[in-house]
């Protein structure tokens, strides 16, 4: 728990005291170490010591009068200036994992990283976060994390290793043999210097990128298009209407975080504004961005592309341009292209697709439409992503070949996630001298001879451009915890440079950013501030020539005429939310995430529309065989297109930690060729059971007014449109209302805003050190999650209407909980707060049950270890062993077994805040304080605040007509309230 | 108790704590006496005969202190400023007899020179009492025996109600009844105030005083050399720890001041030693509250404006230091009760806390304690 | 020098009937014992009412308010905790708790005084007459003058109603 | 003495005062047959292993139940209620019927009052057991501590803890004082040293002295008079763990008056379960005649009616209300994935006991039996219903789930049945298991000797 004294020189010696950690010991060991002489604190405390006194209370207080086991308090040698014992330090950096980015802060305890919150400064996240990125200072504590090179799995010096690589790449260029150098897209400018140096050095190496969810159309159209390859900058901030041909532009396409802020923006309906965006989506699987579509027309994926090119006809059409008459357009078609039309130069259409064909008819569509320039721009084009998909093909038949005589890969895992994994784990083999760049063994690195590990990117130096002139810098929370060293140290030192990347970095940067400003003096006072914001966002230099010069339309429309229409069932692979491409399979708390559509964790699945599940006489939870290639369970998904299934990759992965391992199936190898979706695929139901993890097993609202929504139209005649209810029940209760003074703390989530992606779930769970209960105990309904994201289905069950609502503990100023718990465990604050605690709790589960939003979580097992009774440990992800608890927040009680616990409205902030305002002498400003679920969310969704401080943001928007409290009519009088739903479902062609 | 009265106890008590070292040492010296050949010695080893030498058993001149009156081996509830068997032990686990004699000979500082002066050991002598330090340093020194007093009385009180039942109803020996029945309360009584003051002395610390691994004194630096708490302790003002000063802190002034005038230079030198081995002072921690509880020197001792003796007790009169209080959650909420809030001067409150603040300014409350703004609240201190 | 006279009845009536007819004479009756209640008994020996019920409702009434005036102290003074939103004297709150606590003095009071004034208790050594006066005989045992002038007239009511082993004993002062 | 003409004889085949003592005390005297220790072999099984699942519930966490975020109590309230139910009979038939006057309950109050302590015992563990943190039970005591707290006096479960225990203690001092002249008895006819020495310290020196006896029939009244409420607050308190918190099912004011009859519902029939073995067993067919088992029958018609309408009320106000939640509560009891446990649960209770009107029905003793067991199930399951089937479905459908029980839960229900039936076969080997004090009082106004002591 609060280790206040971790010394530095432990955090130094970690390289040595990490690798020989001890495994999680047995019971009896557990008890004897509690008389041992107590060394730091770590493997037990005083607090254990006590529980052993509990069973045999009367006589062992009488024996010793129950002689404490001593505390040691380590100080500091030599202080480091920065760090003040007890206080968070933040350090801007970056999140980089392949194409996913994030601009963040580290937040420090003494030395260990134990939270991530989103960087303000950034104009490309805004502050913003995704669960991945919440979750990833958990990584930095895996246990199957790389500790030493290896080479053959055995343990060796880096001198060994950089003498040995040295001497192999010297040999294969003068031998003039091809080496390979594979990377995920590298979109850091030192990065590629130093690649370019490394190329340089050995003249032998070809460079080739490989993302495992490729974008290569959209980068190969754009080139087609206007001559510049990359992806543009898309601006949903700026668009009125939204045409989504499957893009999962909030979920996983390209920059969420970034997309989410601008979706939301632009519906942000405050009292003033009444107009925001209208999304349409057409996909076959419901996705997040689908679920939040004003309108969404489930589609196979095979007639996307026939869609898309009657939308263009039509288009040019209403433009008066030459149409293509072979086509025969739908009513929805006319539709779209006419509010499309109407909306010219404020409209967007994208789509998903990775055909090149589609892509370029989308950028045909936008070119009519005028959105280049506004909605689609270039001057700061998109960079995560610059894999070309030929080049692994190339790369793969290469290596069959056996030109490849050596191959360098980093921060890639193609034999998992390639479609031809396994071709290329064989020719893999064949390879003379293979080695890993990366920070985690996987089904990849497994097969590679040598292993020259990568730091975690905590406690690396780095520095990114993730769009075009928009850099961020990645700095360090923490020295290196393993033996390892970061992918450029290890390139600059096998081309006999100095190893230290950060000196590079500052070179580089010296050298090509520091002239691109003039407010810094110097390099150092402009490095020093860069590196304090984590940002350098120099002016940009604008791009004017965006003519489109590609003459080959007509031959793709005409083609795609001639296509006959698909009758089978068509399979689609998608990126979950969570899990992502399964390189974070090994973080049980995003395992432990739901999705946010199907609400199911801890697996990956078969999508099936209700109506197929009808016809081929599936429900949930049956096991099929697809394509006879594996087998996965069915999960019935409202909205599914009729004759089409999606599934999840990532999960299945073999070479993991404890975590992912063996968790859920993969997919990969039902590609047969990198396009969009498979067709005709086989289902065979194998009349096996298989329980899926679901936190939501009851998907409607059942007629009850929980989340209240309203249509545009009726909103702008009457804002409080669906929430007509509101304050009826102003004074319901024979007491009095309860007044608070001085604070009054609430909080606020916009419905409209929220996208349910999740990204707030996780942030509480790092943030609270919320256990993770494990598979097992999410289908017994144990999970511990103090936010969860309720979502409804609603209409048509074929495509249904989607709503999303965070659910927290509502902090009830009639709060059903209190009254009944017998020992007053939780009990209300002067400042509205419902508080908990934990140490008072008997855990009757009374309040539990009284709960009307049934946010209480019990301990049902020991699953933090801090229970007073050995050998009962239930703990799934390895979280309660030292490195692991490293995460911990030492600001909350880890909370023992068999006590409830709840959402805190993160008190220990709230206390925090307060704390800072006193020794200030001065009020708490607005803002000052945020939750975490607040400061995750990239929509900005959640406003925390003082209800009593009139000027503040949070009692603006609850002063909206569209502000209700959950349940209002039990008079419960929440501080949470919610702001109405609305939707813009009015087409104006109709 | 009258002075006179005092000092005799005092100095029966001394005089009865000697005698067992007394007779052990005349039995010692005539062992060695009559048996002057080095028979009995062969069957002692070389730690045994380190022991004798170290606690003065063998031939020694009368002149000579043994070391074990400066050294003391055992727990000792009184300070000594002298490095114990087990710190010398420490330190010279691996330096070579040389070194052990040039230091042992040739005394550094004043105190030591005045004790150790005329010593001289052979190297042989001094290997033995080498061994036998080693010998305590690997041994953990200073064991606590379990406390069986009270143990021992719980029993006896049960046994005592056990007879008094007995005879209430079935022997019926003593006459009146009230006696049984006095006794079985008196007694009964005192057993349940055992276990709930064990019970209540569960997890805390009062009046705990470890040897810490540096006779640090707070005496000696607060008020003889009058270092204000806050040159040490830095963070008291903004964090929640007040923090233990970094070992480089104490070079500030130790950097100079090289030898003390109680310790000599011996536990001076530990710090040294510290920073130059790269170690640490591992100081046993004696505030300790329990995991779920959440305390803020920033808040009490810089919004608060406490003073640190309020909660720690006249530390500054402290050799050794000592938990003053039991840190129970009564005595936090019995000082919330009773402390005043700085209205007048922190901004926050009287900004923040309005109505309150009228009140007090319009004279109809003449202070507002820490209980009436939430001072008693679960999760001021539980979250 | 006391002396007695103890005899048995093996029905109720002729007990009641004898009873009645000594205490007319004026005869002491030191005891009577029988296995159950018999109604009218204690009237013809001249009981006065227990008093029982008033150490109940004493006792009861102790419970009561230091129930409630514990409850209305620990939420108003001691340690007063916002919960739900009432208000820290809860009077409806605090009435299961009062009522129960009332029952349970008044129950031990009275049962504590039964106990003492009977002198009834665990160990408590009172002699048996008969073994039988728990099964089914109901034991008179009276009080004779010194003089002895009783006997007679004793003896033949007891024998008229049917009494057994009529006994006569005496005991040392 | 009055003794109405058309009432039939409480006491049958000419007994005396001996043949009564003699009948009754025989079980203790004797050796126990071959089927008391195969029941008490099987019930101590059972208990072993409830304690088994109690310590690996202890041990490992409320986990091992197979109760979820949605759903905090299960099987271990629903026992709770149960229990404390069925302790609510003996109480009743001492108190309330000694009020009343009523002599049939003299033969049948000490057994009764045995099994309400039993069951009192049965369901005091619960509560205990069913916490996160059991070994920290005390705190529900308001006891002096320095942390300066008091519990929560405004929480239905602390009051609990105080209705319960009072209950408990006072019905033990009520039984016991009845049970003193008993004792008595037993002291002086017991032939073994050591047994008479323990029964004489149990006994209190009982003497049978006429004063004693007013004093013990005064006491026992007034008792009974603070009993009497005592039975009706019980189950009312019991009732508002439910009625006063916010669920729909369970945010209800008829609850108290409800639980209180079918308490008395619940607790008759599971004496008439016992009792119809017992006196077939132990031979007291004289004292616990047919006439004993009407009129008991009696009362479960008149509580089983009134549990019936007090069902009926429950889904008409809950129609009535207007209050969507309520009406979904009771829509989904009757109708939803549970459905079953609430027909089991009408079935027993309702429709079962209504077949008692028949005079043929209610004097058949295997008719009887049957109905008893049905109406031990259908209390049980009524509190299943109203604490299940209105938690798994609430206010918000995101959190609705569903509940089944696991072997520990089942387990320790089963190691409660055996500790209640572990302690009544040891109640029926230890004391009388007829008052047999008050039998000899009634004898001669209600015993079919009447005619001739009359004559007499």
């Amino acid at each position: 728990m609060k280790k206040y004294w971790k010394s530095l020189t432990e955090l130094k010696n970690k390289e040595n005291s990490i690798s020989d950690q001890p495994m999680p010991k047995g019971n009896l060991e557990q008890i004897l170490d509690i008389f041992d002489k107590n060394e730091n604190g770590s493997k037990s405390n005083r607090r254990d010591f006590l529980k052993l006194c509990g069973y045999s209370l009367a006589i062992s207080t009488v024996v010793a009068s129950c002689e404490n086991s001593v505390q040691k308090a380590i100080p500091y040698l030599i202080k480091p200036e920065e760090i003040t014992p007890g206080k968070a330090n933040y350090y801007a950096s970056s999140f980089a994992k392949g194409s996913d980015f994030c601009s963040i802060l580290i937040k420090t305890r003494v030395g260990r990283p134990i939270k991530i919150e989103g960087n303000d400064l950034s104009t490309v996240t805004n502050g913003g976060t995704s669960s991945r990125v919440q979750a990833s200072v958990l990584d930095l504590y895996d246990t199957s994390r790389y500790k030493n090179p290896l080479k053959e799995n055995e343990k060796l010096l880096w001198e060994e290793l950089d003498e040995f690589v040295r001497k192999e790449l010297n040999r294969l260029k003068n031998a003039n043999e091809e080496v390979v150098l594979l990377t995920s897209s590298v979109y850091s400018p030192s990065t590629i210097s130093v690649i370019q140096k490394f190329i340089a050095q050995y003249p032998n190496v070809k460079w080739v990128q490989y993302d495992s969810q490729s974008y290569s159309a959209l980068i190969q159209a754009s080139k087609m298009c206007f001559g510049k390859a990359g992806i543009a900058d898309y601006r949903f901030d700026y668009a009125d209407i939204i045409v989504s041909f499957d893009a999962d532009f909030l979920g996983t396409w390209l920059m969420p975080v970034e997309y989410i802020r601008q979706y939301a923006k632009k519906r942000k309906l405050s009292d003033g504004n009444t107009s925001m965006s209208q999304h349409i989506q057409l996909e076959s699987r419901l996705s997040l961005t689908g679920s939040n579509a004003d309108k969404r027309i489930p589609v196979k994926p095979s007639e996307q592309r026939l869609l898309l090119a009657q939308l263009y006809n039509e288009i040019l059409k209403l433009a008066g341009k030459d149409t293509y008459t072979v086509l025969n357009t739908s009513g929805d078609m006319q539709g779209i292209a006419k509010d499309l039309w109407s909306h010219k130069g404020k409209s967007l259409v994208v789509s998903g697709s990775n055909d090149v064909n589609v892509q370029l008819i989308v950028n045909a569509i936008n070119y009519e439409l005028e959105n280049y320039g506004s909605t689609l721009r270039f001057e700061k084009q998109l960079q995560t992503s610059k894999a070309i998909e030929s080049d692994m093909k190339n790369l793969l038949e290469d290596m069959k070949a056996g030109k490849v005589k050596a191959l360098l890969a980093y921060g890639v895992n193609p034999v998992f996630d390639y479609y031809k994994g396994d071709e290329f784990a064989l020719a893999l083999k064949k390879i003379g001298f293979t080695i890993a760049l990366d920070e985690v063994p996987n089904e990849t690195t497994s097969l590679m001879k040598f292993v020259a590990p990568d730091n975690h990117y905590l406690e690396s130096w780095n520095d990114f451009e993730p769009k075009a002139n928009r850099y961020s810098l990645m700095q360090p929370g923490i020295r290196p915890l393993f033996n390892t060293r970061q992918f450029q140290s290890s390139l600059l030192s096998w081309i006999g440079e100095d190893p230290d990347y950060l000196k590079f970095i500052k070179a580089y940067w010296e050298k090509n950013f520091y002239p691109m400003q003039n407010t810094y003096p110097n390099f150092v006072t402009y490095w020093n501030n860069t590196l304090q914001q984590g940002v350098f966002e120099p002016n940009l230099k604008s791009v004017s020539d965006t003519k489109f010069n590609y003459g080959g339309i007509n031959n793709i429309l005409d083609e795609l005429a001639k296509q006959p229409k698909s009758k089978g069932i068509e399979l689609q692979v998608y990126e979950s939310i969570a899990i992502g491409d399964g390189k974070m399979a090994n973080n049980p708390w995003l395992q432990e995430m739901p999705d946010p559509i199907s609400k199911i964790c801890w697996d990956n699945y078969l999508c099936i529309s209700p109506k197929l599940a009808s016809e081929l006489m599936m429900e949930t939870g049956d096991v099929v065989e697809v394509n006879s290639k594996v087998k996965l369970p069915v999960y019935v998904l409202p909205g599914q297109a009729y004759n089409t299934v999606a599934v999840a990759k990532g999960y299945g992965r073999q070479v993991c930690g404890i975590v992912g391992k063996n968790v859920g199936v993969n997919v990969n190898s039902l590609h047969n060729s990198s396009v969009d979706f498979i067709d005709n695929v086989n289902l065979i139901k194998t009349g096996e059971k298989y329980d899926l993890a679901m936190t939501q097993t009851h998907h409607s609202m059942e007629g009850r007014a929980i989340v209240r929504e309203a249509d545009l139209e009726e909103y702008k005649k009457n804002p409080a449109a669906g929430n007509e209810s509101h304050h009826a029940y102003e004074n319901a209760s024979i007491y009095e209302k309860p007044k608070f003074p001085n604070h009054h703390w609430g909080l606020v989530v916009d419905l409209n805003s929220c996208v349910g992606c999740g990204a707030c779930s996780i942030a509480c769970q790092a943030e609270n050190n919320v256990p993770v209960v494990g598979k097992k105990e999410v289908i017994r309904a144990h999970e511990m999650s103090w936010i969860r994201i309720d979502r409804y289905f609603s209409g048509d069950e074929f495509n249904p209407d989607v709503s999303f609502q965070p659910v927290m503990c509502q902090h009830c100023d009639n709060a059903p909980c209190e009254n009944v718990c017998p020992v007053a465990a939780t009990s209300h604050s002067s400042e509205g707060l419902n508080q908990m605690a934990y140490n008072r709790c008997i855990g009757t589960r009374y309040c539990g049950n009284n709960c009307p939003y049934k946010v209480r979580r019990f301990n049902w097992f020991d699953f933090t270890k801090a229970d007073s009774i050995p050998n009962n440990l239930h703990d799934v992800a390895e979280m309660t062993i030292d490195l692991k608890r490293m995460v911990l927040n030492p600001d909350v009680t880890v909370r023992a077994k068999g006590v409830i616990e709840k959402c805190s409205l993160c008190v220990q902030r709230i206390q925090e805040g307060k704390l800072n305002a006193k020794i200030k002498g001065r009020k708490v400003k607005d803002g000052e304080i945020k939750t975490a679920c607040e400061q995750a969310c990239p929509s900005g969704a959640i406003i925390f605040g003082d209800l009593n401080d009139k000027e503040s943001k949070l009692v603006k928007e609850t002063s909206s007509k569209r502000n209700y409290h959950l349940l209002e009519e039990i008079h419960t009088l929440p501080s949470v309230s919610y702001l109405t739903k609305i939707r813009n479902k009015k087409m104006n062609h109709s | 108790m009258s002075k006179p009265y005092r000092l005799t106890c005092a100095l029966f008590i001394f005089i009865l704590q000697l005698a067992p070292f007394q007779i052990l040492a005349s039995e010692a010296d005539s062992t060695i006496k009559d048996d002057h050949s080095s028979h009995f010695d062969y069957f002692l080893n070389s730690e045994k005969r380190g022991e004798r030498l170290f606690k003065g058993l063998t031939r020694t001149p009368v002149e000579w202190q043994s070391c074990v009156s400066c050294h003391n081996i055992n727990y000792i509830d009184t300070l000594n400023w002298n490095p114990s068997a087990k710190d010398i032990a420490g330190t010279f686990a691996n330096k070579s007899i040389d070194e052990f004699r040039s230091v042992l000979m040739s005394p550094l500082g004043k105190k030591m020179e005045k004790s150790h002066k005329d010593y001289s050991f052979s190297d042989e002598e001094l290997g033995y009492i080498k061994s036998y330090l080693q010998k305590l340093n690997n041994s953990v020194l200073y064991e606590t025996k379990p406390k069986v007093n009270n143990l021992i009385l719980f029993f006896f009180l049960g046994a005592l109600i056990t007879l008094a039942l007995v005879d209430l109803f079935f022997t019926k020996k003593i006459k009146y009844k009230i006696i049984p029945v006095l006794i079985f309360i008196f007694a009964f009584g005192y057993q349940i105030q055992m276990l709930a003051e064990g019970a209540m002395a569960l997890g805390r610390k009062q009046n705990y005083a470890p040897i810490q691994p540096i006779k640090f004194s707070h005496k000696i630096h607060a008020t003889d050399n009058k270092i204000d708490c806050r040159y040490c302790h830095t963070t008291v003002d903004e964090s929640k720890s007040a923090g233990i000063p970094h070992v480089n802190l104490c070079l500030n002034c130790h950097l100079i001041v090289r030898e003390g005038t109680n310790s000599g230079k011996f536990e001076i030198n530990k710090i040294h030693a510290a920073i130059e081995n790269n170690t640490s002072v591992e100081w046993i921690r004696i505030h300790q509250l329990p995991d779920h509880v959440f305390f803020s020197h920033a808040q009490h001792a810089n919004v608060g404006k406490r003073d640190c003796q309020e909660c720690h007790g006249v530390v500054e009169e402290m050799h050794v230091l000592k938990q003053v209080e039991d840190l129970s959650m009564g005595w936090c909420l019995d000082c919330h009760d009773k402390t005043a809030v700085d209205f007048r001067e922190n901004g926050y409150y009287s900004e923040s806390f309005k109505e309150l603040h009228e009140q007090l300014t319009s004279g109809a409350i003449d202070s507002v304690r820490v209980t009436d703004i939430g001072g008693r609240e679960c999760a001021r201190c539980h979250y | 020098m006391r002396r007695y006279i103890s005899a048995y009845f093996e029905n109720e009536e002729n007990l009641l009937r004898a009873a009645k007819d000594l205490k007319e004479k004026q005869v002491s009756i030191q005891d009577v014992l029988t296995p159950f209640p018999i109604h009218g008994l204690d009237s013809i020996l001249g009981f006065k009412r227990s008093n029982i019920p008033t150490v109940g409702f004493i006792s009861g009434a102790i419970g009561c308010i230091l129930a409630f005036g514990f409850q209305a102290w620990a939420f108003i003074v001691d340690y007063p905790l916002f919960i739900g939103g009432k208000p820290h004297f809860a009077i409806p709150s605090f009435i299961p708790i009062t009522f129960e606590l009332t029952v349970l003095f008044a129950s031990f009071g009275m049962v504590f005084a039964f106990l003492i004034r009977s002198k009834l208790g665990p160990g408590a050594n009172n002699p048996i007459h008969d073994e039988r006066i728990t099964d089914d005989r109901f034991m008179i045992i009276i009080d004779l003058d010194e003089g002895g002038n009783q006997d007679e007239m004793v003896k033949e009511i007891l024998a008229k109603e049917e009494a057994q082993e009529i006994k006569v004993k005496e005991i040392e002062k | 003495m009055y003794v109405s003409p058309i009432r039939e004889p409480l006491v049958t085949g000419n007994k005396t005062y001996k043949k009564i003592t003699d009948e009754i005390s025989a079980p203790i005297e004797g050796k126990p047959g071959k089927a008391w220790y195969a029941g008490i072999t099987l019930t101590v099984s059972a208990l072993l292993f409830g304690l088994a699942m109690m310590g690996y519930t202890i041990w490992n966490g409320i986990g091992t139940w197979g109760l979820n975020k949605t759903i905090g109590w299960g099987w271990g309230i629903t026992n709770f209620v149960w229990w404390v139910g069925i302790g609510h009979a003996g109480t009743f038939i001492s108190a309330i019927l000694l009020l009343f006057r009523q002599k049939w309950r003299t033969s049948i109050n000490r057994s009764a009052e045995a099994m309400t302590l039993f069951a009192v015992m049965c369901a005091g563990l619960f509560p205990l057991i069913h916490m996160g943190r059991p070994l920290l039970g005390f705190f529900v005591f308001p006891y002096p501590n320095t942390r300066g707290l008091w519990v929560n006096f405004n929480s239905p479960l602390l009051w609990d803890v105080f209705a319960i225990s009072t209950y408990f203690t006072v019905s033990l001092l009520f039984w016991y004082v009845g049970l003193i002249p008993d004792i008595g008895t037993i002291r002086d006819r017991i032939k073994s040293k050591f047994k008479k020495w323990i029964y004489g310290l149990l006994s209190f020196g009982w003497t049978g002295s006429a004063k004693h006896w007013q004093r013990h029939e005064s006491i026992s009244l007034i008792l009974a008079g603070l009993a009497a409420p005592l039975v009706l607050s019980v189950h009312s308190i019991v009732s508002t763990d439910f009625a006063t918190s916010v669920i729909p099912g369970w945010h209800t004011t008829i609850f108290p008056p409800y639980f209180v009859a079918g308490a008395i519902f619940s607790g008759f029939a599971m004496v008439l379960t016992l009792l119809i073995i017992t006196r077939k067993v132990l031979n007291l067919e004289n004292y616990i005649t047919v006439g004993h088992i009407e009129s008991m029958n009696k009362i479960i018609i008149a509580t089983g009616s009134i549990v019936g309408i007090a069902y009926i009320t429950e889904l008409f106000i809950a129609w009535y209300s207007g209050v969507e939640y309520e009406q979904y509560a009771f829509l989904n009891r009757a109708t939803g994935p549970y459905w079953w446990a609430y027909w089991i649960m009408m079935t027993c209770n309702v429709i079962s006991p209504q077949l008692l009107w028949i005079k043929k029905l209610r004097r058949n003793l295997v008719f009887t039996f049957i109905l008893s067991i049905f109406i031990n199930i259908g209390m049980w399951f009524e509190r299943f219903v109203i604490i299940v089937t209105s938690l798994h479905r609430d206010y918000l459908p995101s959190s609705w789930s569903m509940y089944e029980p696991t072997i520990v839960e089942v387990g320790i229900f089963i190691g409660t049945l055996g500790l209640f039936f572990t302690c009544f076969l040891l109640f029926i080997r230890v004391f009388p298991v007829i008052a047999i004090a008050e039998v000899k009082s009634v004898l001669k106004s209600s015993g079919d000797k009447k005619d001739k002591s009359e004559k007499h």
